[in-house]
């Protein structure tokens, strides 16, 4: 590895993270299974610890100091998230469950008071259920028409084929900044620009791009974002959707109830300002604020730093998995990629080879990884795949590499 | 948080300064935080520019009651277009006092009663809060 | 305090509760915002950080150690769950994140399919507003009318009026197990049975109830009953919705996305199994299994004592707060309501009620507590309220006792 | 977890009894996992109640294939009544090994559909799973 001053440090950071010193099946724990979710280093937990023992109360509205606590710091961790994407306003930032909420608020809230029959709705062919299936609903309530755009053999969306798809008709396109099977990043910036020159509007699913890559929604100008903590060395149980300012203004609210209200009155009632009119019930607080610990750690890490290290990563498992006989692997090249690696073996079945590798303490995913309509237009049912992030090692992808020589040998 | 409960505080509170109505103000304003029933009526009279006469009614917390007087105080003879630019920071030097996320919607009440009436509008314009967990008033 | 070998010991409960050991403003914490949210135990906060140091993986699907590992555990709080309430099946408890969450997701996914024009939604005066938005919001897009029982002057629903109410248009009895405000315990059992009788489906609000009271879902026979963690013992991030298996499994989903589905094409998709069909995305893993050691540890103490325990604190305080001048107490008399006391006094507004207990150590809320209709109907804009819950004492009864006649003392 | 591929579970992947189609089954059912893609159909000869003759068709994982080898060495000359009742518990003392929520749907595919051939349906009735994770097979 390059050493300069500003390059990860994989071996400190393990350090930081409990989990990985444990063993399973009496080998140590090679944990490749980071794009399903992430470990968590003991900042996070331990800023869970700290508001159960110290500053835990409902928020919003309560005129005690521990309730006052917890929403300076509930409020703290809107405003960390806010400039962790470069948002304008902590007012764009809506927390939420996960990702799927959050796509899943946008085509409740937006959808359904804007999309009509004959208006259409785009997404891709290399979506996460999360965002297709939202979709899917909502335009068999409303009448509109969904709309795919193709991936190529190589894993790449088809652009010839999105000049033809984007229409005035597109009312949304939603994609995802990054494949989370074939680990293709997408030229985010432009496909936003060419949605908006049809006067669509376009949410992101970042779900992936978040936790991996540095992002600025700024730059992007995506109307929606969605991602999730759980991904990025949060806890589980809150993700974030962010939203232009007028949009989110203009939007019905999803669910109702307390927090999301100005005034309820027998006769109706009016909502509370953006992002609490999002945010109806008692609120993830804990999550929220341990999240808020998760990006103070990854923005000390540095979003750049933490590309780099997942790139170089890719690239050296991408060489050593070629190696293995019978081994092909999803997608682009390893310049054009995330740190994922999604791969399927002559010899054996994805099942066959996440058991085998199991047992040698090594965690990767077999199965669709949510992505069903990827998996057929590669004529596949499932996949293996392992996932890297910053606590990850060249050593340990050598591990993955000898294991699955081994089950070649198991199957040969 | 004793402070809250201040000697300058109550005694607004307990004996207000400027409470009352007025005959014909040019400017009027009636504002109310629907989250704890607080209600604020600013009335000025303005001659070149200048206030030259407040009254204000209300009822609520001590807090927004001590504030309405005490702003009632402070803003006599000042310009109008200097009222126009006050916020937050304004409000609490007058109170003296630090406050919660609540409270501080409490204070800002007459406050935003005062720059409606000042600016001479009826319903508030979008208006960006540095708190984003204090609701915006839209009367 | 009576010491039948099985009366809670709050002294040796508080021990459990480490944030009970600190100060507030110099003073000892004396936490009595409990309707809100409750504090957390010592076992609830291990198991949360046992998950993220030891087990933690996204669970579902997963064939390795640690994701197999958590979904055993995920799976056994769900267990829990619907052992606490006596569910038929595990299947039947739908992990959200709050009670209103729950209540919205009945809202929609029933609602929108079910409710016509002309049918009528059944609701109380004494509602939390989550318990109202999501009836307002779905009546208006379904074109469904939302009725009121009225409440009594003081604080019962008005059973007479409920007669007339509940008809052969009426489709859903939505009502509160427990008034998060006046405190009253509905007679649940036999407003499931009238509105049965009348062909409606229940909802109970157990957001008050299931913390402080034994419930069995299968005695009341409600249809649905959502309530959340974070006020009984549990993380905040997670709640539950109870149905009966036979209605969840005829209903929509609500969330679209990973998780909740069996299969999803291109042309269409098909839905997973009851509960997951309702827990689209991942879910809050450690959250749903530290609510599991919230319910070990209520369990453990008897739901039957926990009730008496807050039966005789609320008696106490009752008795107490009559002494003080000007104090008013909303609601039932002392014997037919759970362990919340909501009063006005002559001399302070609420919110000054607050501040001055607060500056004393003593956390209560002041406000509408998410109830404007209630507070409307007795023409009263906000309340001050003081809350109990397992770990709270008589003495902590005597100190606000004290303080409140303070409040008397500074604005005399 | 090594136990998975142990021995006799490799050969009976490796080297698949009873394997192939059979001409005019008395009974057959085609099942398929779509998480994983695995799919097994079971065809079965059928005398005075007794299962005569077995012959299956599949492919997918070493369990699931493994599962359905051994299935049809076991159910040979058993009467139909019998296999009715058959359960996971059968399942997994025919394969020897514990199996994680994930796998245990694989060896469950094979048992699913002789239990559907048996039966004689050709769509899965309502069924109670003692797993709240896994789902439920509705072909
Ligand atoms: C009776 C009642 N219903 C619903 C709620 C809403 O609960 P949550 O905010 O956890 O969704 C509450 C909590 O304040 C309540 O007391
Ligand atoms: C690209 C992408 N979108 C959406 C999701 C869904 O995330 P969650 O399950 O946290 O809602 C994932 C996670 O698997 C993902 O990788």
């Amino acid at each position: 590895m390059t050493t300069t001053t500003r390059t990860l440090d994989p071996v400190r950071i393990r350090d930081d993270f409990p989990i990985l010193h444990r063993q399973v099946h009496g080998k140590r724990l090679i944990y490749l299974d980071n794009t399903a979710s992430t470990q968590k280093p003991r900042q996070v937990i331990n800023a869970l610890v700290q508001v159960y023992e110290e500053v835990y109360a409902n928020v919003h509205r309560g005129i005690h100091y521990l309730s006052e606590a917890a929403t300076e710091r509930y409020e703290g961790a809107r405003r960390k998230v806010a400039q962790f994407i470069n948002a304008r306003s902590p007012r764009e930032v809506i927390f939420v469950r996960n990702t799927t909420e959050g796509i899943n608020l946008v085509a409740y809230a937006w959808g359904m008071a804007n999309l009509r029959p004959g208006d259409e709705v785009l997404i891709t062919e290399m979506e996460h259920h999360s965002n297709i299936v939202p979709w899917q609903i909502i335009c068999e309530r409303t009448g509109a028409t969904l709309r795919w755009v193709p991936v190529t053999p190589d894993g790449y969306l088809d652009l010839d084929a999105l000049e033809r798809l984007l229409t005035e008709r597109t009312r949304l396109f939603a994609f995802t900044a990054m494949s989370n099977v074939v680990g293709t990043i997408n030229p985010v910036q432009e496909l936003v620009a060419r949605a908006h020159a049809v006067g669509a509007l376009v949410l992101v699913d970042g779900a992936q791009a978040v936790p991996h890559l540095p992002v600025d929604v700024q730059a992007w100008d995506c109307d929606f974002l969605a991602f999730s903590g759980h991904k990025m060395c949060g806890p589980s149980g809150i993700g974030i959707l962010y939203g232009k300012r007028q949009l989110l203004e203009e939007m019905p609210p999803f669910m109702g109830g307390g927090e999301m209200i100005r005034e309820v009155k027998m006769t109706g009632s009016r909502w509370n300002e953006v992002p609490h009119k999002f945010e109806a019930g008692t609120p993830a607080i804990a999550e929220a604020i341990a999240l808020g610990a998760a990006v103070d750690y990854l923005s000390q890490l540095g979003m750049e730093q933490v590309a780099a290290h997942e790139r170089q990563l890719v690239r050296y498992a991408y060489e050593r998995l070629q190696d293995i006989g019978g081994l092909k692997i999803l997608g682009p090249g390893p310049d054009d990629r995330g740190g994922v690696l999604a791969f399927v073996m002559e010899s054996a079945h994805p099942h066959d080879i996440a058991a085998i590798l199991d047992a040698e303490g090594i965690a990767i995913r077999a199965g669709h990884h949510c992505a069903q309509p990827l998996h057929d237009r590669y004529g596949l049912v499932a996949s293996a795949r392992a996932s890297f992030y910053i606590y990850n090692t060249e050593d340990e992808v050598d591990a993955l590499a000898l294991a699955l020589h081994r089950v070649n040998q198991v199957f040969g | 948080m004793y402070d809250l409960y201040a000697e300058e505080i109550l005694d607004h509170y307990k004996f207000p300064r400027n409470k009352g109505r007025m005959d014909q103000p040019d400017l009027i304003y009636h504002d109310t935080n629907p989250f704890c029933g607080d209600e604020v009526t600013i009335m000025l009279k303005v001659e070149n520019g200048r206030v030259v006469d407040v009254k204000w009614d209300g009822r609520g917390c001590t807090i927004s009651q001590a504030a309405a007087s005490m702003l009632s105080e402070a803003i006599k003879g000042k310009p109008l277009e200097e009222l126009r630019h006050w916020g937050r920071e304004e409000m609490l030097d007058l109170l003296g006092i630090p406050l919660g996320p609540v409270r501080i919607k409490c204070a800002m009440l007459p406050l935003k009663a005062l720059k409606a009436a000042a600016w001479g509008i009826t319903a508030w314009p979008h208006e960006e809060e540095a708190d984003t967990s204090s609701p915006r008033q839209k009367p």
